[in-house]
């Protein structure tokens, strides 16, 4: 069974030793890539992130992004020029929508990472601790879940007043609780593991427990919602947009720009349709690729 | 069960307490000034003052939030500023526009979303699976203000087959009020007439708002389905010589639609808080766009109400869940 | 009378993965004639399930026919439609199965099942439905035939108000209701209560003789099989190594597997070699010195209903240096709770525990930390006790990076000494411990557990999740370990004949409540209890079939 | 649309009516139904306004300008039956004083409610405390209403605010009909109306003014005939809609002025200098492009259709040299600076005329940060010169065709006020407007005010911008539109409104 039984240490290589590891990403890729609508998801997040990162550099007219005015070209329909045709301003939408992408990005990182950040740390401790603790945190959660998320976010902006940042505090204020949710529930299954009282039989303390056992354990789902939550988050970013609320101008914000154009319709379609299209598919995007990551993190959807 | 129901009641009450101490301290973190805003453009200070003073605003905070909490519990939310009516007297009237709106979106989710999780589950991994899939994800990331553009240009100008916002035609008079849902009213009037035309009115909005909800209904029903179709008692079932179509239609169906229904309590509230934008898009007269033109305006006594009210229909829609939950789950029924 | 009712013949069946097809059966010959009981026993996943419901055509659903054939009645029925199949599955060939915890459907009344079950076979048949009061006084005739108390009232409860032996004989009604040819009971009693498990089989062997029912039994437990089958066969990693007369093949066994696995067996008459060693040195023994002590331990859990429940209820205990002590009980009788709590995993709710004459019960935070270094723990299901995301060299290194200030070099060193001592491939440090068998994991666990140098080990039945014959080598190892590192073990276990294989004294619990305690030997010659007397008597069962030969 | 009473003419409008009473509130949707519902003394018609008698038939001032003496006609009815008697009025003008809302600011400074007296039955008297020459400006937006009916339903002292918030004690051309507050507020015409109908038979049923928020869906509300006229399309929306057959565009030059009005006080802005040179900087061209051409460019403080305006010799066009010229002078030869431009949320062409700054500024090396503003909250900001924003864009409509009515904004008692944000301080103007404001002779008043005029466009306080076209879009049948332009944006008089049927 073993050759090396007399040896010391060896240090084998890097393939062998996580020939586990890598098979397992071999098996996620594998089934990754069995699903079509996984596929289509990665592809959709792959061209948005590319396009988060390069857009200024790439698009046509990038001073158009940044507020310039061509009173001369207002309103043109889609054309080789301008492919998705020119705004109110005369500003080439096709530049805006997707110099847009780095705004959507940036509320979906933002939104979703304190969610995660204030979520997941009290999701864990209401789970571990239990009692007194979980109680105090738990009703909070619920206090914020009780209300939708939308109708109290558009009470804080109102209250903060418009703007791309309240826009992301008030979003973040109503995002944590989800995942003090998912945390908190994960916890407490995985609290119950052996291998957690293992642990303490051997007189870990809990923050290590927390560090080393449950949180890695409650990572699957926390990645898979955080996944999707890129995509809400971007989306109710946009319903503020469109309310009033959002990303003042002349930043591209998609749902500020799906606001204002929303009086250009139906003659000047092109100018909603075209934002609205980017929400739409990043948005379809984020959520195939966190259902599809569902599918293969999720071990209770893996049984083939 | 007294006991247990009397909990029940506190639970609720302490939880709409809370809802009430949050939107207060959420809506008052920046001083707004909504008296200036009704005093008009050219009043002097002291006419704003006399608008300040009879809503009580020139006093401390603290002081505001003492008072309005002591009428909150006496059952006054205050008077709003902008309309100079109770607060009360306008959930009242907005609040059954709402509901039925969102009840209608309800049943449209369920009954397409049920059936659609299915057919997915069963015919999993085959082109069908995939399309409603697809299509059920698509439904959650459409953006509902624009979606609700779209069906309005193409359904309402294009084709012209829909109205293109409000509950009825001008000149139709509403039934009788006695609901205040117009489809049930028309229909106890005996107005066939006008439960038409208010249902022509309702499809949209209801479609628009229907649809995220259809769709997580959809994912959530057909996740179940596929667990409990790999269940050991299914197994058993099957073994023992259940015909296929049984088994879904009746013995998984049952198991798959617990989760299914605590999503739908979720998916209710989502909904009560989404028609903020679909109410602003399709002129919806009800809290959402109340809370909208409420919150624009710094008005912010309707917009704890409305949160308020809100809160407490999502209450109550998940305390119906568990009733429902514990009708079909023996394990929860307990003498 | 004598006619084939099945024949498998050189049936091979490969199941498709993503490392390509693995082949879970090979060339199985199996003839089954009406009447006969045929045993079938086997590792765990050697493709016992599999091969039974391939005969019921519920197999993998990716798998594959490779070669040969099921003949079932003299129709082929290796690649039935669903349509022959609906008047086969659960009409002539129908199943019990392992779990009756999760076989039954929650949701539905016991009856609702059962006579949706009559209705689905009347379907089949052909002949109309009956009515509903038919189907109901159908349903409670069968409740009473698999002997349940008062089917009447029993046709309205819902799985979860019912015991695990009670729901058991549900689903034999169930399996009875279609007046079957041919019954496949997989594992039927491994869930069971050692004392439940006796009547379920003697209800299985009655119904065969009483239906004259033609049965494939199969068990991990051959005193199981001895009692019910005629007829047995021995699988191994998808083959049938042999067959033939149970008494026959178990008293004269051909293939090195099987007698591997009968000699595994813990031989409950046997006294100890232990014993006789301890007997000749007897006078130099000094007198015992007390390592740990309970004092009226007690432990009391709310019930659902709001009511209290003594899971442990007042025990007292002492082990000694250097001794085994063990705790046997019937399954939900408080021995985990007991030792989660000698090792202030859990609070008791009163009494107190004494540790070298310390008194641990009120220690907390560091002081409670410092004391585990010196007792270690060792769980039941090894499957769950290492964390899914950790190495195994991670999971064998965790106790030294906690308690002691080893640099990474020395605990990297240290874990592969460890892995040594539990004689394991140092290469397994890399392994994820989904890729270890179970024997191997509970190594690791144990690995893990004398990590730190400890001076008592608490082994909650850590052999019950393994098969018989890596029960055997765990055992051993065990001791070997014990001597070598000098151990103090509080050992667990339901199985009476391991207890006296290795443990010096014992107690026994019932309820939370010890019903008997002192030395081993004298428990097991004069139990002065009758639940002793009742789990002594279900090991001899088995013990006595593996030492037919002798 | 029809209806079995008669014609009923719908108006599509963006902005609800939320209290009806005549002192408490003022926008345009509630005046725009108030001025229906209810009559006052005179009333504005025509473009250029004028002010007409109405219930009233004629007054005369005494020398001194501070004692007024109106006469009322004597066939005006409440829609009750009760006659309108001077003591309605009386009652009326305390009521509107004493609540101290709305409508109040207009006289109190000059008007005491026991400055009022009921000579006879329909003649009454104001005596004021100074001689105020806009005085009877105003009056046209004080309606008179019913003391019987109001007193009636009085709550606890309340002047029947509570009542009348939903209901009216009118004597105007219509009552209320359906009300439903955030859907649509309908008015019914009153058959025997005291002053009769000038579109006689043609009279309609009533008029629905029906609430829809979206531009869209107004759009699509007129294309399929659901609305007759409606307010607040796009100025796109307008070009395109105007090639629909059937479909008549109004458009009228207006008296809302556009300003960006800087901080003058405080920040960089004080710099008269850079005041100068933002304003040669924008491009003046665009901000009416922004409204396809309808829009006029300011010419001085004071709009067009208003007494005694003049054209300003000298207003700054877009020039970049002379703007580069005063910027080299002023504190920020470089630029290289931020300046906050603030509009209310919302207002969409005073975002677009923020990109158009932000463009124009890029020239000078000046930064534009635009910033939407709930509008209680951009006042209250306005309300201290230290959080005054560098820039505000002010669309402001004079409530009167009295030129004091935007003069007085650049006044120093205007400061904290929405309109006087620029905390404009020039000694001289302020003396200046003081005594027109006292003047009883037209002549001396309209030379103060040229002065005024000019001074103000010299010291720059703000950019003047545009005066925008008021705009509807109408049905062809839809007869009877009069304009006015001392009338609110979208605010319409409903009086001589009818459907031509074909
Ligand atoms: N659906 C499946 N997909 C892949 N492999 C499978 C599947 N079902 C069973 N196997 C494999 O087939 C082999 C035989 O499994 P089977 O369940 O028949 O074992 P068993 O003898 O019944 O074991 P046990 O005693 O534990 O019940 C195992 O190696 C198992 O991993
Ligand atoms: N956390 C808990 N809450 C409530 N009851 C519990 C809890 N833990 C254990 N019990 C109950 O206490 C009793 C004793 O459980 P314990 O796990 O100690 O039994 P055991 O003898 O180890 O059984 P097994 O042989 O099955 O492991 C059981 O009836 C169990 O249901
Ligand atoms: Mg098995
Ligand atoms: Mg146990």
């Amino acid at each position: 069974m073993s050759k090396l039984d007399q040896t010391a240490t060896i240090p084998a290589s890097f393939s062998e030793r996580h020939a586990g590891r890598i098979r397992q990403m071999r098996l996620y890729g594998h089934m990754f890539r069995g699903s079509f609508s996984s596929m289509l998801g990665l592809t959709l997040v792959g061209i948005f992130l590319i396009l988060a990162a390069v857009g200024p550099w790439i698009v046509p007219f990038p001073e158009d992004t940044l507020g310039a005015v061509h009173m001369g070209s207002r309103l043109l329909p889609p054309s080789t020029e301008h492919w998705f045709g020119t705004d109110e301003m005369g500003a080439d939408i096709f530049s805006r929508v997707i110099v847009g992408a780095r705004t959507s990005l940036w509320i979906g990182i933002v939104i979703t990472g304190l969610g995660a950040l204030i979520g997941v740390p009290l999701g864990i401790i209401a789970g571990y601790k239990g009692g007194f603790v979980r109680a105090c945190i738990m009703r909070l959660t619920e206090l914020f879940l009780a209300v939708p998320g939308l109708a109290l976010a558009l009470a804080i902006v109102a209250s903060l007043g418009p703007g791309l940042t309240n826009c992301m505090v008030a979003l973040a204020i109503v995002w944590w609780p989800g995942y003090v949710r998912l945390v908190e529930a994960k916890t407490l299954a995985v609290k119950e593991e052996l291998f957690v009282e293992s642990a303490r039989s051997i007189g870990a303390k809990t923050p290590w427990i927390l560090w080393h056992h449950i949180l890695p354990n409650c990572m699957s789902p926390i990645i898979v919602k955080m996944s999707m939550d890129m995509g809400m988050a971007i989306l109710a970013a946009a319903g503020l947009g469109f309310i009033g609320l959002g990303a003042p101008p002349p930043a591209p914000e998609w749902g500020a720009m799906v606001s204002v154009a929303r009086s250009y319709m139906p003659d000047w379609w092109w100018y909603s349709f075209f934002p609205g299209a980017a929400i739409f598919l990043t948005v379809l995007g984020f959520n195939l690729l966190g259902d599809g990551l569902r599918d293969i993190l999720d071990p209770r959807s893996r049984a083939r | 069960m007294l006991s247990f129901t009397l909990r029940k009641l506190l639970t609720v009450a302490g939880t709409m307490l809370g809802i009430a101490v949050l939107t207060f301290v959420i809506t008052n973190i920046a001083p707004g000034d909504p008296a200036r805003l009704v005093a008009g453009p050219n009043a002097t200070e002291d006419m704003v003052d006399t608008i300040r003073v009879e809503y009580g605003l020139d006093r401390p905070m603290i002081e505001q939030f003492g008072i309005y909490m002591k009428d909150l519990i006496t059952g006054d939310f205050g008077t709003s500023i902008v309309t100079t009516r109770p607060v009360l007297d306008e959930l009242l009237r907005y609040a059954p526009a709402t509901i039925e709106l969102v009840v209608v979106a309800m049943i449209l989710g369920v009954a397409l979303g049920v059936p659609l999780g299915m057919l997915s589950a069963v015919y999993k991994d085959g082109p069908i699976d995939h399309v409603t899939r697809i299509l059920s994800i698509s439904g959650v990331a459409l953006p509902a203000f624009w979606f609700g553009i779209l069906m309005q240009l193409y359904f309402s100008v294009d084709l012209g087959w829909l109205p293109v916002s409000g509950r009825l035609p001008l000149v139709t008079r509403p039934p009788d009020m006695v609901t205040g849902s117009l489809l049930l009213d028309a229909l106890i009037a005996g107005n066939l007439e006008t439960f038409r035309t208010a249902l022509s009115h309702i499809i949209l909005p209801a479609v628009v708002l229907s649809f995220p909800c259809l769709a997580s209904i959809l994912r959530v029903n057909r996740s179940e389905m596929i667990e409990v179709l790999q269940s050991d008692y299914i197994t058993a079932a099957r073994a023992h010589g259940i015909s296929a179509g049984r088994i879904i239609a009746v013995y998984s169906l049952k198991n798959a639609l617990l989760p299914t229904l605590a999503m739908i309590g979720l998916r209710f509230g989502w909904m009560l808080g989404s028609t903020v934008l679909v109410e602003t898009v399709f002129d919806w007269p009800g809290i959402g766009l109340y809370a909208v033109s409420s919150a624009l305006a710094s008005d912010f006594k309707p917009v704890i109400g409305v949160t308020l009210l809100i809160g407490f229909l999502f209450i109550i829609a998940n305390t119906l869940v568990d009733l429902a939950y514990a009708w079909i789950d023996p394990r929860l029924r307990r003498a | 009378m004598n006619s084939t009712l099945l024949d498998i013949n050189a049936y091979s069946l490969g199941i498709g993965t993503f490392d390509g097809p693995i082949h879970v059966l090979k060339d199985i010959n199996i003839t089954v004639k009406r009447g006969e009981t045929l045993g079938i026993v086997g590792e765990s996943g050697s493709g016992k399930t599999v091969l039974v419901r391939s005969v019921m055509g519920i197999g993998p659903s990716n798998s594959r026919v490779q070669a040969g054939h099921i003949t079932f009645d003299g129709q082929d029925i290796t690649r039935m439609n669903d349509k022959g199949w609906a008047k086969i599955r659960g009409i002539r060939i129908s199943m019990i199965f392992q779990d009756p915890m999760t076989y039954l459907n929650p949701l539905f009344s016991i009856g609702r099942q059962i006579s949706d079950v009559i209705a689905a076979h009347e379907r089949a048949a052909g002949q109309g439905i009956s009515s509903k009061a038919m189907r109901r006084s159908r349903t409670q005739e069968l409740l009473e035939q698999v002997g349940l108390p008062a089917p009447a009232q029993l046709f309205d409860q819902y799985p979860h108000q019912l015991s695990g032996g009670m729901r058991q004989r549900v689903l034999i009604a169930m399996a009875l209701a279609g007046k079957p040819d041919l019954l496949i009971a997989d594992e039927p009693t491994t869930a069971l209560d050692v004392t439940v498990q006796a009547q379920v089989l003697d209800l299985i062997k009655s119904l065969v003789k009483k239906l004259n029912l033609t049965v494939i039994m199969i068990s991990h437990d051959i005193g199981a099989i001895a009692t019910v089958a005629s007829k047995c066969a021995v699988m191994y990693k998808g083959e049938i190594v042999e067959q033939g007369d149970t008494a026959a093949v178990l008293s004269n066994p051909q293939h090195d597997y099987t007698r591997q696995l009968l000699a595994a067996v813990p031989d409950i008459e046997v006294t100890p070699a232990r014993l006789l060693a301890k007997q000749a040195v007897q006078d130099v023994i000094p007198a015992p010195q007390k390592l740990l002590e309970a004092v009226n331990l007690r432990k009391v859990y709310k019930t659902q209903a709001g009511g209290e429940f003594a899971a442990v209820d007042n025990i007292s205990l002492s082990v000694n240096v250097g001794e085994i002590f063990g705790v046997v009980g019937e399954s939900g009788s408080g021995k985990s709770t007991l030792a989660r709590m000698l090792l202030r995993l859990i609070e008791p709710t009163s009494g107190d525990i004494f540790f070298e004459g310390q008194d641990i019960s009120r220690l907390r935070g560091e002081p409670l930390r410092q004391i585990r270094q010196h007792m270690q723990f060792v769980f039941q299901n090894p499957h769950s006790a290492l964390n899914g995301r950790h190495t195994i060299g991670d999971a064998i290194g965790e106790p030294l990076r906690i308690q002691t200030t080893m640099s990474r070099r020395d605990i990297d060193v240290r874990t592969e000494a460890l892995l040594d001592i539990v004689q394991l491939p140092k290469s397994f440090r890399y392994r994820y411990p989904h890729e270890l068998s179970g024997g191997q994991k509970q190594r690791v666990c144990i690995a893990r557990a004398i990590a730190l140098n400890p001076r008592l080990l608490i082994l909650d039945e850590p052999t019950s999740a393994l098969d018989i014959s890596v029960q055997a080598q765990v055992l051993n190892f065990l001791q070997q370990v014990r001597k070598e590192l000098n151990l103090t073990y509080v050992f667990i276990s339901h199985d009476l004949a391991v207890i006296r294989q290795i443990c010096d004294r014992t107690i026994v619990m019932k309820r939370g409540k010890i019903v008997e305690q002192g030395d081993t030997e004298q428990i097991f010659l004069h139990p002065a209890e009758e639940y002793t007397r009742a789990l002594i008597e279900s090991g001899r069962v088995t013990s006595r079939a593996a030492r037919l030969r002798a | 649309e029809r209806t079995d009473a008669g014609n009923v003419i719908v108006f599509g409008g963006r902005q609800a009516i939320p209290v009806l009473d005549p002192h408490i509130r003022y926008d345009w949707s509630t005046r725009m139904i108030q001025q229906g519902v209810y009559d006052a003394l005179v009333k504005y018609e025509g473009d250029p306004a004028e002010v007409k008698p109405w219930l009233a038939e004629r007054w005369e001032t005494s020398d001194d300008g501070k004692t007024w003496t109106f006469h009322l006609v004597e066939n005006a009815k409440f829609h009750n039956g009760d006659p309108v008697t001077a003591e309605a009025v009386r009652y009326s003008f305390e009521r509107g004083l004493k609540l101290n809302k709305g409508v109040a600011w207009m006289l109190k400074d000059f008007l005491s409610p026991e400055g009022i007296t009921v000579v006879d039955d329909y003649t009454v008297k104001f005596e004021l405390k100074a001689p105020y020459a806009p005085f009877l400006s105003f009056l046209p937006w004080w309606f008179v209403v019913n003391p019987q009916q109001v007193k009636a339903n009085e709550v606890d002292g309340d002047y029947g605010q509570k009542w009348l918030t939903d209901h009216a004690a009118g004597s105007g051309p219509f009552k209320l009909g359906r009300w439903e507050p955030n859907v649509l507020y309908e008015v019914i015409s009153v058959e025997d109306y005291w002053k009769g109908w000038p579109q006689g038979d043609n009279r309609p049923a009533g008029v629905i003014y029906r609430m829809i928020r979206e531009p869209a869906a107004q759009k699509a509300a007129l294309q399929r005939g659901e609305a007759d006229i409606v307010e607040g399309l796009t100025s796109d929306d307008y070009v395109q809609i105007a090639r629909v057959p059937n479909i008549v565009i109004e458009d009228h030059k207006g008296m809302t002025t556009f300003g960006i009005k800087f901080n003058t006080q405080k920040g960089p802005t004080a710099d008269i200098n850079l005041r100068k040179a933002i304003a040669y900087a924008m491009d003046y061209d665009a901000m009416i492009g922004i409204y396809n051409g309808a829009a006029s460019l300011e010419t001085s403080p004071l709009p067009d259709a208003m007494k005694g305006h003049i054209e300003v010799e000298g207003i700054p066009r877009q020039d970049l040299a002379t703007a580069k010229e005063y910027l080299a002078k002023s504190a920020y030869p470089d630029g290289g600076i931020t300046l906050d431009y603030v509009h209310v949320a919302g207002l969409e062409e005073a975002r677009r005329i923020g990109l158009v700054l932000l463009d124009n500024l890029k020239a000078l090396n000046i930064d534009v940060n635009i910033k939407p503003e709930q509008w209680p909250n951009m006042v209250a900001a306005g309300a201290s010169v230290d959080t005054a924003p560098n820039m505000t864009s002010i669309f402001a409509t004079p409530i009167s065709t009295d030129p004091d009515a935007v003069a007085y904004q650049y006044h120093k008692n205007s400061w904290g006020q929405y309109y006087g944000i620029a905390y404009y301080d020039n000694p001289d103007v302020s003396r200046m407007i003081d005594e027109a404001r006292a003047a009883t002779d037209w002549e001396t008043r309209a030379e103060l005010y040229a002065k005024i005029q000019k001074q103000i466009v010299a010291d720059q306080p703000e950019v003047f911008g545009m005066l925008q076209n008021r705009r509807w879009a109408r049905q062809d049948y839809l007869q009877g539109f009069t304009f006015s332009p001392v009338r609110f944006t979208g605010e319409v008089d409903l009086y001589p409104l009818w459907i031509k049927e074909n």
